[in-house]
């Protein structure tokens, strides 16, 4: 792959880790989130519901600033850190912060349509026969929700890997550092004579999602209902 | 095990209202379809919340509404068949089975894995997927999975509808077999009022919603035995033949019974129905059927228009089934003598 | 390492500068983020690091300067810029005056590409707003007005004279008269961090160096005096 | 109908090898849980593709892979009752049932709403959805919906295996009767030997994936005889009864058969048993059986070792089971003539 | 709402249209793409599930750019419209296009874990009784996928709310004209002064996912299964 130079191997190998980390982070959060969207029914509910998709109706230009606010050294949270000496703004994590918070939605919206999906008959025998919640959660939802955990986690993925507008602004476009396949394509297209580099970096992200969806459909194969 | 269950539950229209207390190991419920029998094992296993009332199974409170308790279903160790099999599709067959069993802790396990499997027939399937298997076989895994549980109440809901005559009768011995040994009460659905004399020992009937009778199946057999298709069922308990020239013989009392089906198991149990009895006044000679009882009448009762006429022969009891103009003719009253002829292949081996 | 926070228009004439400048002082590591100047001012407000800050224009930076993110007695300015017009070619413009010939003219957006302000005030000045507004298209930035330019999807764009270097299709119709638009410069400053850094203030006297300035000119910006 | 089925068809081990010709309008399939019954179905309505071989139903290819014939499922006019009721979740039971009523070309419509709702008793569900139905309730729909598409062959894997004996036997004289009158040929699966001996013409029965014996309910019945618990069934057609005196007295060729039940059509269907029928050398006294019916010796044949007695009564035929030993007694051989005892409560009404 | 300019409330107007529309216009195509994915085998399906969610993968910009390319003058169906007297580019339609494109991944993966969770017994059921499979598709694949399909829209209208980068570029940022929210908060926020409009704006596009998710709640309740 002598046509990527040094910091464009940087970008892919970030991007890749970034939409991985973002992914496997969000997935507990965004399983939980389905699951209490799904079963439970509570006060608030839609203003939960809203919280979540929040970040798909607001520009991620716009979450790149309220993430900026939130983090950095005056938001309370990035004040909290700032005194553990940890610092987010500018570096990789921020920029898995910004995919997870983008693609959030979408990975719960996957796992609940799946989960609306499970017979509630299911749920009924694991208690009968002595599963308690968290057990009937594990044995019983978790795996038959999988295709929907499957596909919310690759379109998370896929989103992470094209995620741009918000983690230009959490974590800068520095080349080596934070410079993930989007900002070095957005870089690219920006020279005028970038555009070939700018179309390799695409091909690149384009056989990453590829792989994601690959290992999605070999694994939703297996995992589906057995035989 | 004593369970009493006073509850109010309404769909729409249908409105059910139990009000019983029973007790037994083995219990039945009967009702034509959409009675509110499903509806009631649903709340007994905590899966359907009642309107109102109680449920107190061996003296503990299960639900009470007034009382506020309402003791979640997988705490209520009572296992399941559902109408439906209901199994996990994304487990093998194996793993289906063993889901109650690992859930359950040591000391209450109490029922082995391969006997079980054997009997259900499931040896060739443990490691297969539940999602194509055939009807029958979906029954049984749901079946085994809910025994395996070794619950403390084992609630069944047609568990044999979708069996064949043979797996059925090899299943039922086994189940009341397994229930008995280790103390599991069991209490079933089943629209066939051979299954209910078979395996429970209190029949709950149910109709549109209301309790209409409660006994024994022979009660209820009785009562219904005019009603009924295969009448009165007389149970023989006979331990093991004492001859076999061409048809097992067995000692039942002081007499011999001549049966032609083998006994499935050393119990020798078999069943009669009241309606393969023929009485006769005087002994007939020269007749096809093998049994010919001596016996005095101690009882007659009436049942939609037929007579059941009780038998006493030593010390075993013997129900026997005739229309009125017969009842009539051969003077059948308390007390008076009578042969009874049973053909050898009237009796039914059951376990 | 120093940080370096730029104007994104900035980029390859940055880039050139930070990689001769790592090559003659070994060891020093310049990290350069481009981006939007509001994006950067942002992001330094809220505490990402950043030792240099070069704004596409002077609000930004006295945006900052109002926050004293910025160290007031470093204030100083990279380079200038003019704005000029290309086009196709396939309508003849010479000057402003020939703009209402045109059916489409890309600017960047003037609320938030100092560009597109720029070519505002240049319109306004020359008289043409009214008639010429319904005719504006607003771009993101200048990139996509010369792109717009580049694949014939206007008539013409209002661009840098630093952006025309490397057309290839379009070419530079009319150089906008200076007279019509205030001048274009990139300031530049020192954060407080940036301040206290030796390296920093080595390279950001570098940037303002004659070796620099030979560069920046070779990329079609704009000297001012010293 | 006549249908030819020449087919493979393989799951791992399981191996299904049909290939057999039949004729008729009420077939029956008979077979142990995972025998293959419903994967044959399967594939003669077009949902499961074999693996090799020929459809042909009245003359027409359904199916052929060397013929690279496939004529798709919703194309053949094959209407099923499935399994499991698989009834359309998010419509209502009425549009359940009139799924396939509305895809019928009016030309093919034969089969009535409202008649077919009050037999299946659903007037009262008609406005639900079908998610919450009863067990019983919700095969009811599927019969219903299968019956509605007016199909020119109907498919049914165990129709009536969630309703109780009251309704069933309701249904199956419907269900008879309506495929009857317009010419609807039927195929169902059952494990219930009495539904097959009251709806099918003709028995194929199948063991491990093989068809093992193909006849008539008939053939199929004394060659079961003696293995079946209910032994084999003649039927009755009795008409009206001629008198009531407590006992409805039909005539039946030149006798008179007293029976207890009252009979559920014009029809007068009644069935009885062959273990039901005592046999007697001489005329026996006073005896509790009501009907006594002499008779002559046509043939014998054996079953699972019982001998089979076919009675000649007049033109009437009649069949009655016996223990060898007792054929040996009472010196059974053609030609002999013997008295059959019959209880009045013995038969049973049909339809 | 007097603290919104004209050009603002053009905007909010704009906005809501163009997410409407290009929701609504997407759907059809989205459930076909999503039957055809769910219930067909054919050769070449993986290169298809690639195209699909290509939109996802790719950074908005890189869409908006290819867009461009394919839409604009040279482009060769930009040609062809060009002679039909069409033109998209820089036109609230291309916002439209631009949404569509984007938005199309998170609708089809929707309705397609909708579909999959369909019972195959259900589809032998409505075949044995005679449906085509048209007929099976709309009586019953429809019906039975609505909670995936609203779940889809619902998701898409969302993301059409929020879509920037591709926008800008096909069709730029012409106040009153092209100008949806997220582009008039990216002037916002791009302005040094302009923070409370961008707020408000932002409020209102939340406001305007608020109702969708409202109307989707309202019909996914009545929509799902009878009772
Ligand atoms: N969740 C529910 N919502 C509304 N109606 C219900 C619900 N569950 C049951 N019903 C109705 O209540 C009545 C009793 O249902 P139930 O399932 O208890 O009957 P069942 O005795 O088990 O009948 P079957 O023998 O047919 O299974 C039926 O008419 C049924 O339609
Ligand atoms: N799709 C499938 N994949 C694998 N095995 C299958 C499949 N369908 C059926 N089988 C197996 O083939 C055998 C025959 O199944 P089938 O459903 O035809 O039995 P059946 O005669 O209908 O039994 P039952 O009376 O229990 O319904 C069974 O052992 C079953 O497990
Ligand atoms: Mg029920
Ligand atoms: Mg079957």
């Amino acid at each position: 792959m002598s046509i990527f130079s040094p910091t464009d191997l940087d970008a892919i190998g970030l991007s890749t880790k970034v939409a991985l980390v973002a992914t496997l982070v969000s997935l507990p959060f965004g399983f939980v989130m389905a699951y209490v969207m799904t079963f439970r029914r509570f006060r608030g509910k839609v203003l939960l519901e809203v919280a979540v998709n929040l970040p798909l109706t607001l520009p991620p230009v716009v979450i790149g600033y309220l993430l900026l606010l939130l983090l950095g050294k005056n938001g309370w949270l990035g004040h909290l850190l700032d005194q553990a000496g940890i610092r987010i703004i500018f570096t990789w994590q921020a920029a898995v912060v910004a995919s997870a918070v983008v693609g959030f939605p979408l990975l719960v919206r996957s796992i609940r349509i799946g989960m609306e999906s499970i017979d509630q008959r299911l749920i009924h025998a694991s208690r009968t026969l002595g599963a308690r919640w968290y057990d009937t959660l594990f044995t019983v939802i978790v795996p038959l929700s999988l295709q929907g955990i499957l596909a919310g986690s690759s379109l998370m993925f896929a989103r992470s890997l094209g995620e741009f507008g918000a983690t230009i602004i959490v974590a800068g476009n520095i080349p080596g550092v934070t410079q993930t396949i989007p900002l070095a394509i957005f870089d690219y297209v920006n020279s005028p004579d970038g555009e070939r580099m700018a179309l390799a970096l695409c091909m690149t992200a384009i056989v990453l999602s590829l792989l994601v969806l690959f290992l999605h459909e070999h694994f939703g194969r297996k995992l589906a209902r057995r035989d | 095990m004593e369970l009493e269950m006073r509850l109010r539950k309404s769909y729409g229209p249908f409105r059910l209202d139990a009000d019983f207390c029973v007790k037994g190991e083995r219990i039945g419920i009967f009702g034509e379809s959409g009675s509110g029998k499903s509806t009631l094992i649903g709340m007994l296993a905590g899966l359907v919340e009642p309107d109102d009332g109680t449920i107190c199974l061996d003296g503990e409170t299960l639900y009470s509404r007034s009382g506020g308790v309402h003791i979640p279903a997988e705490r209520r160790r009572i296992a399941m068949v559902f109408q439906q099999p209901s199994l996990f599709p994304h487990l093998s067959v194996r793993n289906n089975l063993l889901y109650g069993y690992r859930r359950c802790s040591p000391q209450h396990r109490r029922v082995a894995f391969e006997p079980l499997v054997q009997v259900l027939k499931l040896e060739e399937l443990l490691d297969r997927g539940v999602n194509n298997l055939s009807g029958g076989e979906q029954q049984r895994v749901a079946i085994g999975r809910a025994v395996l549980a070794s619950p403390r109440l084992l609630i069944m809901d047609e568990p044999l509808s979708a069996l064949d005559d043979d797996l059925k009768f090899q299943i039922i011995p086994y189940l009341t077999g397994v229930c008995g040994r280790f103390g599991i009460p069991f209490l079933f659905i089943s629209h066939s009022l051979l299954e209910m004399r078979l395996m429970a020992d209190t029949v709950l009937m149910f109709d549109k919603g209301l309790l209409v009778e409660q006994g024994s199946p022979d009660e209820l057999a009785r009562r219904r035995m005019g009603h009924s298709p295969s009448g009165y069922i007389n149970l023989f308990r006979l331990g093991r033949p004492v001859g076999n020239n061409g048809l097992h013989t067995f000692a039942w009392g002081d007499r011999l019974l001549l049966i032609s089906a083998a006994p499935k198991s050393e119990a020798g149990l078999y069943e009669l129905s009241s309606r393969d009895i023929i009485l006769f006044k005087q002994h007939p000679e020269a007749i096809s059927a093998r049994n010919l009882l001596r016996g005095r009448v101690v009882s007659t009762f009436e049942s939609s228009g037929k007579t059941g006429v009780e038998l006493a022969c030593g010390d075993d009891r013997l129900i026997a089934e005739v229309v009125h103009e017969a009842a009539v003719e051969l003077d059948i009253r308390t007390g008076v003598e009578l042969f009874a002829a049973v053909k050898a292949s009237s009796f039914r081996p059951l376990g | 390492d120093i940080n370096l926070s730029a104007a994104a228009s900035l980029k390859e004439v940055l880039n050139d500068l930070g990689e001769g400048y790592t090559r003659t002082h070994a060891g020093v590591n310049v990290l350069r983020n481009f981006g939007g100047s509001g994006a950067l001012a942002k992001q330094i407000e809220n505490g990402a690091p950043a030792d240099i800050f070069i704004s596409a224009g002077q609000d930004w930076l006295d945006y900052l300067v109002g926050k004293k993110l910025i160290d007031k007695a470093s204030i100083g300015i990279l380079a200038r810029n003019v704005l000029v017009f290309v086009g196709d070619g396939r309508v003849k413009v010479n000057g402003m005056q020939d703009l209402p010939k045109l059916k489409r003219i890309a600017i960047g957006s003037p609320k938030s590409v100092p560009a597109g302000e720029y070519a505002m005030q240049a319109m306004e000045h020359a008289f043409l707003t009214p008639d010429i507004a319904r005719k504006l298209v607003m771009a993101k930035d200048v990139r996509a007005c010369l792109m717009y330019a580049e694949r014939g999807e206007v008539d013409g764009a209002f661009v840098y004279k630093t952006d025309t270097r490397l057309v290839k299709r379009a070419r530079t119709m009319f150089t906008v008269p200076q007279g019509l638009y205030s001048p274009i410069s990139y300031p530049m400053g020192l954060t407080p961090a940036g301040a206290q850094k030796k390296d920093a203030v080595v390279f950001y006297r570098y940037l303002q160096s004659a070796p620099a300035r030979k560069v920046l000119a070779r990329y079609g910006f704009i000297l001012g005096k010293e």
